[in-house]
């Protein structure tokens, strides 16, 4: 039990703080700026490529590829570093984390030296294309059809939830290519360009006012078979390799909500009895809080001491998610009664801390069901983790098209 | 023992339904959602002021229908039900009730034929900072008869004609009833988490204040307005939490997923029976809050704080998990769920936030146990 | 909405109090004694007998069977102000709400002559023979055997859960008679003799330490085939009629765990910060049991007043004990944590309030199970009330001894 | 980073669960439970003294191991997890660090070699009444080496040897040893919730008392002790909610419902997804406290509080949907799940509740924002 570095991670440290420190672009743009801002997208690629060159970014990956060449525990100190600085937003994270990654697992050789040296030195964009309207929680039950059409492929359909993809080059898509037989067994995957005809991109509008997602519409979009990642008919296995990549990347992150934060709301508000940092029940729900974000905190730790160990991490990284957006939007209703008649207020001038509280509250549903809902990640939790049996299946053994729909 | 709406509650409550499904439908609650210059549907304000709701508790000497409390709740929990974007909540169950509880003769003569008959907007104005309103928060101040302070969030303050006021007389807080059109009244408009309720901020800057009810009682008179208050927003509350709860089970039978209806699984089905037994809580407290309203006698306060304790509870979860059961639409702006989401807030901070009212209830349990 | 009695509510409990000041044994024996307690059986029988001959047993019953010829709202009326009396332990309940409806709704007009009114008058208990070890929440799931010899079935099994079995005298006993058709189809329901050979009442021990509940074995137990209740093969049809009314009897009810008594306690008791009645953390609970509790109470008002008017109760009446068994817990351990290290003495002459919130705990688990246990409630309320689909079934259409059992 | 146990500690611990499972069986723990008369598994005791387990964190010149918190931290969750019968955190949670944290050469030199050795058993005496531990409640005095008062409950008391008391002189909180069998003490065995561990009432009649740690310092040294023990208490809490999580799991794969095994509904899947979230938080906030046992340094008090609030959570949520999750053998007296109920209560209040704890986590966040 040591939370201190080994002198091999200290010296790593060291030198990323060093370069960090010559190069990060403090003064520029904030972390918090969003994916859609497209002021910063120059800077985002100035960065990208500024790491890539230093070694720094897909630290894991062979220097052949661009990569760092360098280990897992490596990359986890490298973003403890890089979060103290103010660096330009990331779009190549769902490039970088999911979709190249599946093509250099996956892909044919042309591919790979297509589109890894790009991707990494931040010169082109992917996104994800799995995602459909009926499909929900179910991501091979898409409907985009693909059909051969002699050397190519006809792609019509639609895509939802799809971020970045209004500033993406390249998208990796999930595409039905057989109905006739079982869900999961007609998938097959392709890239697409993003900007070809017959792709229609449509930003769409969350309740919490951003756009952080799109609709994707394909119209006789036509790809060649030299596109198709994977034979066809295994696209669910590719989607599996990417989904597993999703997996590790997605995190937790309280935004403006935190026990911090709440005591300093706190300490400036009175209940009926007294000055709110005085109230045993708000104490004693930061208590319970604390212990919750401090214990994914750790857990983090521990997943990296797995790492620099060279053991796989153990299943505990599945909680974070499931654990910090209840917490999230908790920990925001509480706020916001404290303030009590003026919790209402959300407008950044007049509401406390900014309204940090507020647009928590707003956000905070988005994040119960982006990238899994509270219900899918307690199911894989008690599936993968704990080995408890699936719940019945109705859509196994039966022609994807004869699958009740409820339409 | 005749713990329901009557016969005759229950045909108001069916009419009342119908009427606002014919002309509240969320065709005109987002009209004023997506108009960020208009407060209110000022022509549903007008079809509700001509079906004579605005003066079901007004005496019919003030031009109201004097039917009673019970009625006005029976009508709230269809505005509730039906998200209406009007000033119904700040005109009649604060200044209204206020004008009764504490108004002169000539107040009530004066006021209350117009509110009955939708000509004043009222909006009541009491706190001017994060937290709980007490007396040592208030800063506004009248001297010689004239109003000086600010006051935010005051809810329909931007399109209010008449606003009762908390504000302090020789040090000690007192009600006050104010013209909004007259002179010393500057208001702005804030953006809130809800916005098919308005709110505004208020600075006074010399406005003529004249008193409602004695001197020095304001405070105790505001907690008494909030009593009244808090029962009526409680059926508001339960309308919105059981529609909340329809649309969870319209969406969770007609949504599937691996091939059978999301409905059909125990993560939604429990969920949704979580929301059926807090609605059904909500409602029993929502009764007796509305029985404690027409007996008068001093059960209210503990009543009342039950009622908004279990309703601002009931809505929340419902709107809340109403929201989670849609999955990815539900976060979306075209789908209807973040509108009960807003109103669940705004109706659970407009009369103060529950964690103030079980405080209350407390204390009154304490006093009822005491006596 | 009035809380008053109507004039006729008020007459007739105005009649109601006088006779029970005039007849109730209100110096013997606890109300709180329970079933096992053998001291109180004489008492019990006369009060039941004395009700009977009054017309206040069985109030809504036909007084050709014994009953009171009374409405719904004269039994409701009667059960509140009978509550204010200390009558003896009720032995009655499961036979007079559950088993002889059942017969009376069910049974041949020979068993009615027979059975009814000796139940009535308190003469014969009944107890109800349908849960085993292998069905749990699943009573259709009977594996208990009754094979047809001759004229006579014989019975080999055993049940489990049974109140009372080992002072009652007759039994309603579901069995299979057909283990080659469906579940639902191949039972058969009996009343049974309990004092027979062949039938043997063994007492379960609970964590509680009490002894609520019995397994019955039967070791080719004889029986008639005038002994059967409804149709061969009606079985499930028949307990159908018996488990409504045991939803309609299922109350809810605190024990010795209230906010009334945690007020008190924490009136007494120092937190850290000052005494426990003055802690928010404290009073924000009792706030929220207040409104649960009183919101179960308002809310068997509204069924009265349904019954009062003539009308069907509505399905409110389902939520009372999933509420009330967990916040029956939940304040248990509350008020442990309040007595701090303390809370673990148990013994009544050393535990703050006699141990009452130390044996609620303990019973609280009890009570979150036996009647429906939280979960099969909530998909009660989800199905019957919401209207909700079934989960998927794999024992519908299957013979049941096909169906999978994991064994 | 070095965020786990290492090897060495992981086989220490993978041992003692080979020797937990040969020698500490239910039988072992039920034989105790259905024994009015056995406060104890002696036997088992013996064995754990032989295993060198009483000395792990005991400097080898005291006759201990002298390995470590964090050693004893990898066993105390093997005993949790066992439920072992025995006054191991009364001996080596308290005592032995009471004694390592506030005593003299000479009291270590006597005593700690007895302890390590399994030749003395503790007892950690505080409080007196309901309620949290203050300096206010304590009542028993010491006057002229002599000790007058009252505690209960003490765990282990009536079994125990020795006896940390605090005790007041001179109106200040002190520390004291006492040795139970000498003259002026009188013990009675309390009912408890959970037999498996044994509680007294012991009363003081100018016992002999020898002062521990400077006077007038008891009440701190208190607080120190029970901060250490917070932490390695966590780890048996962390045990026992990964036992009852998995006699879960077991049951829910075995036992079938409607055709199917439990485990496979929703309902059961999602109740135990949310033990193990729980335990693993108690896990990570658990790990983090025996870090700072070991870093000593001012971390201490803020991580035990929480190891402590995560663990309390944890094993009482675990201990209770493991009962639930059994159905009705749940609360029969033969199936196990009672006595992880039991054991869940027991470890969450013998070092104080989890209210009092989570006071204390935010009093030393507020410290620790403001430094």
């Amino acid at each position: 039990m040591d939370f201190n570095d080994t002198s091999e991670e200290a010296a790593y440290r060291k030198e990323v703080r060093a370069w960090l420190k010559a190069n990060a672009p403090r003064t520029k743009g904030a972390r918090d700026g969003g994916l859609e801002d497209p002021v910063s997208m120059d800077d985002s690629r100035a960065w990208q490529r500024k790491k890539a060159e230093a070694g720094y970014a897909c630290i894991t990956w062979p220097k052949a590829w661009g990569g760092g060449g360098g280990a897992a525990w490596q990359s986890v100190i490298f973003g403890q570093e890089e979060a103290a600085f103010q660096t330009p937003a990331n779009p190549f994270a769902i490039g970088l984390g999911m979709c190249v990654p599946t093509v250099m697992t996956v892909g044919n050789e042309a591919d790979k030296q297509r589109f890894v040296r790009p991707a990494v030195l931040g010169e082109e964009i992917w996104c994800q294309l799995f995602s459909e309207p009926s499909g929900g929680s179910d991501a091979a039950a898409a409907r985009t059809r693909a059909v051969k059409d002699g050397d190519d492929w006809v792609i019509n359909g639609q895509k939802v939830w799809t971020s970045g993809a209004h500033f993406s080059d390249f998208g990796l898509l999930l595409a039905r290519t057989d109905p006739d037989v079982p869900k999961h067994k007609g998938l097959t995957m392709f890239w697409i360009d993003m900007k070809a005809s017959g792709v229609e991109v449509r930003p769409i509008h969350q309740m919490s006012g951003a756009s952080n997602f799109n609709e994707v519409y394909f119209t006789d979009l036509r790809v060649k078979d030299s596109q198709r990642v994977g034979a066809v008919g295994e696209g669910w296995r590719v989607a599996l390799v990417t989904l597993m990549n999703e997996r590790l990347s997605v995190g937790g992150g309280g935004g403006g909500s935190n026990y911090r934060r709440l005591l300093a709301l706190a300490g400036d508000i009175q209940t009926l009895t007294g000055l709110g940092v005085k109230d045993a029940a708000l104490r004693e729900k930061i208590a319970e809080w604390y212990v919750q974000a401090e214990g994914l905190k750790y857990t983090t730790f521990r997943t990296m001491t797995a790492l620099s160990r060279g053991q796989t991490p153990g299943p505990e990284s599945s909680i974070g998610k499931v654990v910090s957006a209840t917490l999230m939007q908790d920990m925001a209703n509480t706020a916001l009664e404290l303030e009590d008649q003026f919790g209402i207020i959300s407008d950044p001038a007049n509401a406390p801390l900014a309204g940090g509280f507020q647009t928590a509250l707003m956000n905070a549903p988005g994040l119960r069901i982006a990238g899994g809902t509270d219900e899918i990640l307690r199911n894989i939790i008690a599936e993968r983790v704990l080995g408890l049996p699936q719940d019945v299946r109705l859509d196994k053994d039966v022609a994807f098209k004869d699958i009740p729909t409820g339409r | 023992m005749d713990f329901d709406f009557s016969d005759d509650q229950k045909f108001l409550k069916t009419e009342a339904r119908k009427f606002l499904d014919a002309r509240c439908g969320v065709a005109v609650v987002r009209g004023v959602l997506d108009d960020g210059a208009k407060a209110y549907d000022a022509e549903l304000w007008k079809a509700v002021a001509g079906q004579g709701w605005l003066g079901v508790n007004i005496p019919e000497a003030h031009g109201g229908l004097g039917l009673g409390g019970v009625e006005l709740c029976a009508i709230a929990e269809e505005l509730g039900r039906a998200l209406a974007p009007i000033p119904f909540a700040s005109t009649v169950y604060f200044v209204a009730e206020a004008l009764m509880l504490a108004g002169s003769q000539a107040q009530k003569a004066k006021w209350l034929p117009k509110i009955a008959a939708g000509e004043v907007i009222g909006c009541f104005a009491t706190v001017e900072r994060p937290g709980v309103l007490t007396e040592a928060q208030v800063q506004a101040k009248v001297e010689g008869g004239k109003l000086t302070g600010v006051k935010l969030p005051v809810t329909d303050g931007d399109i209010a004609d008449l606003a009762v006021v908390l504000a302090k007389q020789a040090g000690r807080g007192s009600l006050y009833l104010v013209e909004l059109a007259g002179p010393g009244v500057a208001r702005e408009v804030l953006t809130t988490l809800d916005p098919t309720r308005s709110a505004a901020r208020l600075v006074f800057t010399g406005a003529t204040a004249e008193p409602l009810g004695d001197p020095g009682e304001g405070m105790s008179l505001a907690e008494a307005i909030l009593d009244r208050a808090a029962v009526m927003l409680a059926f508001e509350q339960v309308g919105g939490a059981d529609r909340a709860l329809e649309m969870a089970k319209e969406y969770a039978m007609q949504r599937y997923a691996f091939g059978r209806p999301i409905g059909s699984y125990q993560a939604i089905k429990h969920k949704l029976a979580d929301i059926y037994i807090k609605n059904e809580l909500a409602r029993s407290n929502a009764y007796y809050g509305a029985w404690a309203l027409g007996a008068g006698g001093s059960q209210l306060p503990l009543a009342a704080a039950a009622a908004r304790v279990a309703a601002c509870e009931a809505f929340w979860f419902a709107a809340k998990e109403n929201l989670q059961t849609h999955g990815g639409m539900g976060f979306t702006w075209d789908v209807d769920c973040h509108l009960y989401y807003r109103r669940a807030q705004q109706l659970g901070l407009v009369a103060g936030g529950a964690k103030a009212w079980k405080e209350r209830l407390v204390s009154q349990l304490e006093r009822r146990n005491a006596a």
